[in-house]
């Protein structure tokens, strides 16, 4: 992805952001300005939940953990660099457990702004536990860093005090998907979407996506996000008589969709689904490898090795020093998120001349189209919503003993030719 | 008929001593020694006490600990969906100012309608005797949810996807309607336990016969408190949704805003004012303090509360006074 | 038109497992007059007790499940005698009941959290064979034909207890008239107390069998269960446990085919059902006399 | 030595006191009969000497056994019957019935038990299969007896046996009392009926839950007022 497409919402959000600051400067008084004569704290306190239990532990404990990894790291070498007072400052993580509620949540993101006071806000994973956050965030006036959570209705130019450091809009993602099933020619498609922001704004991508290139879903249905049965579902489908089966939802949508799917005898030849890709080595002990064959997913970091970076460790890099710093973690997409969301907070510290809520957000605008990450390229638009660090397809084949996830698709990210219709 | 043993005299005043001892002036008593402190308290208190969000939720708790005290207190029908009017409130009001771009204290007051119109509907489940009731009202609740929720109403409720109500969005004002409707709340309770309605509406639950035969109403008492009830949950919904701001359909229609509130009102002892008053401070203060992070331990303990409650002390704490002869409003 | 033989068939495998679930409740009820509100926590309890045997130990969950039902049968009797027979002395214990209850579900809930996480797990469902069984040229998981069974062979066994022993004439006696069980030398605290176990054992039974009918379990799942076992128990009516076979038919065929015609509205199912009988015949479909509201 | 033996009997319905100090003795094989209007404690006193109603004061021993403390079941399987006013188990059949009635016998006794009590009532023989609810107030009446006599009781306690009944199928309930008098068992019977005193040896008069007089039945057909009372009016 070009840096220069960034360039000009670049210019429009600088002025937007301009504005912000004039405002915040003439109403905070000479707080802004003290900032640099103040004397430099003696932490930098980053505050941030984690689902410990619940619905979304499986995706949100990784994400902690490689944020934690990242302030590990960071004060192994005597802590992040702050520009603002041109020294380097030791990180303290403060953090609660949601355990996936967001009335939880709600509580406890007032907690750290209004209690702990913390200099820094980062989001749980994920659309749900982050939405909750931004209003509280917007009205204390605090820039939320969110590390996944990528449903495109999140985003509004209005609102300063919010930026995706870790993961594409997720609008965004079905778009080599879309294009994969068109040039194969698949005509029957059938979507299952789970009811929420995240899977919707996938869902509604590839059906439009699909209707430009003259395909009609023979089945578009959303479902509960806390679905764990399709069996009726899936034989609902299978009247229909797809091609292609795409279901898009969290990762206990897909644990379920593949267990029901290899108890219940049925066959599509072409399945898609998210979190294979995302979180491999779970699907592959909760679902088992046989399910999984030839189906397809995402091919996201560490399965795409973005090694050439400008900024912290390359995948290769990473997946050699986080088995050492935190022994026994888990190490999927969503640690790479959570290390990522550090190395942007990392960058914005040190380009900021304050700390700032609103000098914060322009200094990581500042950096979109200028960073690339272990995620890819880093670029937000004017919103503060990622559409850099790009999504491909995958697929699953077997081996001697399991099933092995390659790139198939597009053409230059290939490690494999896709296999369609599945055996 | 209801689980609470008849009343005690002193707990029950008759409206002749009601009238010995200043009808009236009991009422306007009570507004000084309760309603006006703790409206003044909850005014003040963000100046002090930096964390906003809880004592909103408070405010929030102790609205629906009264509204299930109208209902269950007063008449013994334990309203086990009282969510459901809360959410319908919550999405009424939003809805209202989402959609029909209303002045807030109109969407409030939507948010106050549709749940009275939900109580309304729900009118026929008062035929129900206990558990029944209690079941039938949490049927309804859980039906209004996957209602709200369903994605088929996308295009009007905007189904699971929840609502954000940013655009409108005013923490200090909504802070302060959350108020209003605390004092709204408190003098309607200091109403039913001063006023002819109130007494009759005892009588009701402690023999319904009884109180039929003696010229009481049964059918539009019940009807009367049955709606107030609903009507203070809505408001509460509406006002609540406001200053969240961005909300999922099981947020509002969350089932532990009954259990939270039930427990409130046995914990304090119903069919006063001053019981579930005292029982949310106390337990949500406690819960505040030890549950935010894990709430498990605290639930853990108000489940025991509710057990040992029940089976010692089912009048709660307030029958502890009432006992030594103190009467507490 | 296969695929309405689908949802039929399905929905009758639904309807017996379900008739389980809501069982135990309605003999807790029959017999003790009260409402075990935490009966899909018990429910609960005995689905991990499964998922943690299997994954700990490898045991087949139908040799956890019938390990569990004689540990809940033990438990049902210290559970009883702390809880029901105070309750039974107070003066509204019908009403009473469900609060007290609701309490222990708050405990059992909480208690789960914290020892399990808050977190929802599936068994892998391979243990019942991996081919699918066919029926009428129709594929389902074996875990539904086993788990049909299953349901089918619990309620029979309660049935044989119920109308074939003594102790079950007894059992019946109580639900009959609790009072004239007592002068006609019942032991009725005794009866009762093992009714109670049934009770939470039927719970179980039908807990080790719901990772594979519901797809997943996790802590907070007895609510939603008990509603459900409720709207189940309403339909049949309440008391009389072999109305309960119906009710679970009922209530499993609607809900399999409002999720292969309405699919999106086939989650308000129990809840409108429930709703539906108790305002047009609280007593229930079976029976026999209008219940006095 | 009397076979049960009430004294100072005192009971109450929650705040409310119903007996007072009652005193009273059936002794073994005796049939007394227990006289009052309604309201004047007689069931009361009936269920409380079966361990039915709480007492706030006194004593029920049964073949010199305190009971005092002893649940309703164990009662009863001491050899005291209790028929209430329903007597039966709607919900289950003539035979279920008889069985419960049994619970107290050795299993292998249950079957020659009830072909005897069967042998006495024949009515009941033929419809063993039906539910106590299908059956005529006069055969439930008579199926309550049946229960109550296949424990094999020594002492039966009768609440009202001839409410509700027309007078024909009055006559064929007393016909059995009559006859399970003669084989020895003891009979305390709670009736307004003053048929029953024709089997009745002596009769208690309760009044505002006090014994207000008592003694031979022949005595108390003597008096004029506790004729006037409960004799006159109910033959009329």
């Amino acid at each position: 992805m070009s840096a220069g497409r960034g360039s000009r919402p670049l210019a429009a959000v600088a002025a937007v952001l301009g504005a912000w600051a004039a405002a915040a400067v003439l109403t905070a008084g000479s707080g802004v300005w003290a900032a640099g004569t103040q004397v430099a704290p003696k932490e930098i306190v980053i505050g941030t939940l984690y689902a410990g239990s619940g619905s979304f532990a499986n995706s949100s404990m990784p994400e902690y953990a490689g944020l934690t990894f990242w302030v590990k790291t960071v004060d192994a070498s005597g802590g992040v660099y702050v520009k603002a007072y041109g020294k380097k400052i030791p990180v303290v993580l403060k953090s609660y457990d949601d355990q996936s509620s967001t009335s939880t949540a709600t509580t406890l993101y007032g907690q750290l702004i209004t209690s702990d006071h913390v200099n820094i806000l980062v989001a749980d994973f994920g659309s749900v536990l982050t939405s909750v956050a931004i209003p509280i965030a917007a009205e204390h006036h605090m820039l939320l860093f969110d590390q996944t959570a990528s449903g495109i209705s999140l985003f509004s130019p209005k609102n300063p005090y919010m930026v995706d450091t870790s993961i594409r809009t997720s609008a965004l993602w079905p778009t080599p998907l879309a294009q994969f099933l068109l040039s194969r020619h698949v005509r029957r498609v059938a979507v299952v979407y789970a009811a929420n922001d995240f899977d919707q704004s996938q869902a509604q991508t590839l059906v439009r996506l699909l209707a430009a290139g003259g395909v009609h879903p023979v089945a578009d249905t959303s479902v509960p996000t806390t679905t764990t049965d399709y069996a009726t579902l899936l034989h609902t489908l299978a009247a229909q008589n797809p091609q292609a089966v795409i279901e898009f939802g969290y990762d206990n949508n897909d644990i379920a969709w593949f267990q029901n799917l290899s108890q219940s005898g049925l066959k599509f030849p072409l399945v898609f689904t998210i979190y294979p890709g995302l979180e491999t080595a779970l699907l592959l002990k909760d679902a088992g490898p046989a399910a999984l064959a030839y189906t397809y997913t995402y091919a996201a970091p560490p399965l795409v090795a973005y090694n050439k970076v400008t900024v912290g460790l390359g995948v290769s890099a990473f997946l050699k020093e986080f088995p050492k710093v935190m022994p026994g973690g888990t190490l999927n997409f969503q640690t790479i998120a959570g290390y990522n969301t550090g190395l942007v907070i990392q960058e914005a510290l040190a380009t900021s001349p304050s700390l700032d809520q609103l000098a914060l957000r322009h200094a990581v605008q500042a950096l979109s189209g200028h960073m690339t990450t272990l995620e890819g390229p880093f670029q937000i638009n004017a919103a503060g919503a990622q559409v850099g660090e790009p999504m491909y397809i995958a697929q699953f084949f077997p081996t001697a003993h399991g099933v092995r996830l390659l790139p198939v698709y597009p053409a230059d990210h290939a490690q494999h030719a896709p296999v369609y219709p599945a055996p | 008929m209801s689980d609470i043993p008849p009343a005690t005299p002193e707990a029950a005043p008759s409206p002749a001593a009601a009238r010995r001892a200043g009808g009236a002036p009991a009422a306007v008593r009570h507004g000084l020694t309760i309603l006006l402190p703790a409206v003044a308290v909850f005014a003040v208190a963000p100046r002090i006490y930096p964390n906003g969000a809880l004592l909103f939720a408070m405010m929030t708790f102790l609205v629906l600990a009264q509204g299930i005290n109208v209902i269950f207190g007063f008449t013994g029908y334990l309203p086990f969906g009282y969510v459901g009017f809360f959410g319908t409130g919550a999405y009424a009001a939003s809805l209202a100012l989402l959609r029909l771009h209303l002045a807030w204290p109109l969407a409030m007051l939507a948010g106050a309608v549709a749940a009275a119109l939900l109580a309304l509907l729900l009118m026929p489940l008062l035929r129900l005797s206990g558990a029944y009731f209690a079941i039938a009202s949490l049927a309804a609740a859980e039906a209004m949810y996957q209602l709200v929720s369903n994605p088929a109403l996308v295009p009007i409720t905007n189904g699971p996807y929840g609502l954000s109500l940013q655009a409108v969005y005013d923490g200090p004002v909504s802070y302060g309607a959350m108020v209003g409707v605390l004092a709204l709340t408190l003098a309607i309770l200091i109403y039913l336990r001063t006023s002819r309605f109130g007494l009759a509406l005892q009588a009701i639950r402690d023999d319904p016969a009884s109180a039929a035969t003696a010229g009481v109403d049964v059918v539009r008492s019940r009807a009367l408190a049955w709606l107030l009830s609903a009507l203070m949950a809505g408001l509460a919904g509406g006002v609540y949704a406001w200053h969240v701001s961005v909300f999922y359909p099981d947020t509002v229609f969350d089932l532990s805003f009954t259990v939270f509130a039930i427990v409130f009102v046995l914990f304090g002892g119903p069919a006063t004012i001053l019981g579930p008053l005292f029982g949310t401070l106390a337990l949500y203060g406690l819960y505040d303090a030890i549950g935010i992070s894990t709430p498990q331990y605290f639930q853990f303990i108000y489940g025991l509360l509710i057990v040992v409650l029940v089976l010692f002390l089912p009048e709660g704490l307030v029958s502890l006074l009432r006992r030594r002869g103190i009467r507490v409003p | 038109m296969a695929l309405l033989v689908y949802s039929l068939l399905a929905g009758l495998m639904f309807g017996l497992f379900y008739a389980l679930v809501g069982l135990g409740l309605n003999l807790v009820f029959g017999v003790m007059r009260i409402v075990n509100l935490a009966h899909g926590d018990f429910l609960m309890l005995g689905a991990f007790g499964a998922y943690w045997a299997f994954t700990l130990l490898g045991l087949h969950p139908l040799w956890a499940l019938l390990l569990e039902v004689a540990a809940f049968i033990l438990l049902g009797f210290p559970l009883y005698h702390l809880l029901v027979p105070r309750l039974l002395r107070s003066r509204d214990p019908e009403m009473l009941s469900f609060v007290l209850f609701f309490g222990v579900s708050q405990v059992i809930e909480a208690v789960a959290i914290i020892a399990f996480g808050n977190t929802q797990r599936s068994i892998f469902a391979p243990v019942f064979g991996t081919q699918p069984v066919s029926l009428f040229g129709q594929t389902f998981p074996a875990a539904w034909a086993v788990s049909a069974l299953v349901s089918l062979a619990a309620i029979a066994a309660v049935y044989v207890y119920l109308y074939r022993t003594r102790l079950g004439y007894a059992t019946r006696a109580i639900m009959s008239n609790r009072e004239e069980a007592l002068t006609s030398g019942i032991r009725v605290h005794r009866l009762s107390a093992l009714a109670f176990g049934i009770g939470l054992a039927l719970a179980a039974a039908a807990g080790v069998l719901s990772p594979f009918m519901l797809g997943s379990i996790d802590p907070n799942m007895g609510v939603d269960i008990t509603t459900a076992a409720f709207a189940i128990v309403i339909i049949g009516s309440l008391g009389n446990p072999l109305g309960t076979i119906l009710g679970g038919l009922v209530y499993g065929l609607s809900l399999t085919l409002m999720q292969t015609y309405l699919s999106s509205w086939s989650a308000m199912v129990p809840y409108v059902l429930l709703l539906l009988i108790l305002l047009v015949k609280p007593s229930g479909l079976l029976a026999r006399e209008a219940r006095h509201v | 030595m009397a076979l049960l033996t009430v004294h100072g009997l005192s009971a109450a319905y929650g705040p409310l006191q119903v007996l007072w100090a009652v005193d009273l003795e059936v002794g073994a094989g005796e049939s007394v009969a227990l006289l009052g209007a309604n309201g004047a404690g007689k069931t009361t006193l009936l269920r409380a000497i079966l361990g039915l109603v709480p007492t706030l004061a006194g004593e029920v021993s049964f073949d010199g056994e305190a009971l005092g403390g002893l649940p309703p079941d164990a009662r009863v399987r001491r050899g005291l019957a209790y028929m209430s006013e329903t007597g039966v188990f709607p919900d289950l059949t003539v035979d279920e019935n008889l069985e419960i009635g049994a619970f107290a016998l050795p299993r292998a006794q249950v079957a020659a038990r009830m072909a005897e009590v069967l042998a006495l009532f024949p009515d009941l023989a033929g419809r063993r299969r039906a539910l106590g609810r299908s059956l005529s107030g006069g055969q439930r009446k008579m199926l309550g007896v049946a229960k109550a006599l296949m424990g094999r009781p020594r002492l039966m306690v009768m609440d009202e046996p001839s409410a509700g009944l027309s007078p024909r199928m009055v006559g064929a309930v007393f016909e059995i009392l009559a006859r399970l008098r003669e084989q020895g068992l003891g009979l305390l019977v709670a009736e307004q009926n003053v048929r029953f005193l024709d089997l009745a040896d002596r009769a208690y008069i309760l009044e505002g839950g006090r014994v207000r007089g008592q003694g031979k039945v022949a005595d108390l057909r003597r008096d004029d007022a506790v004729r006037r009372a409960y004799f006159g009016l109910e033959e009329a």
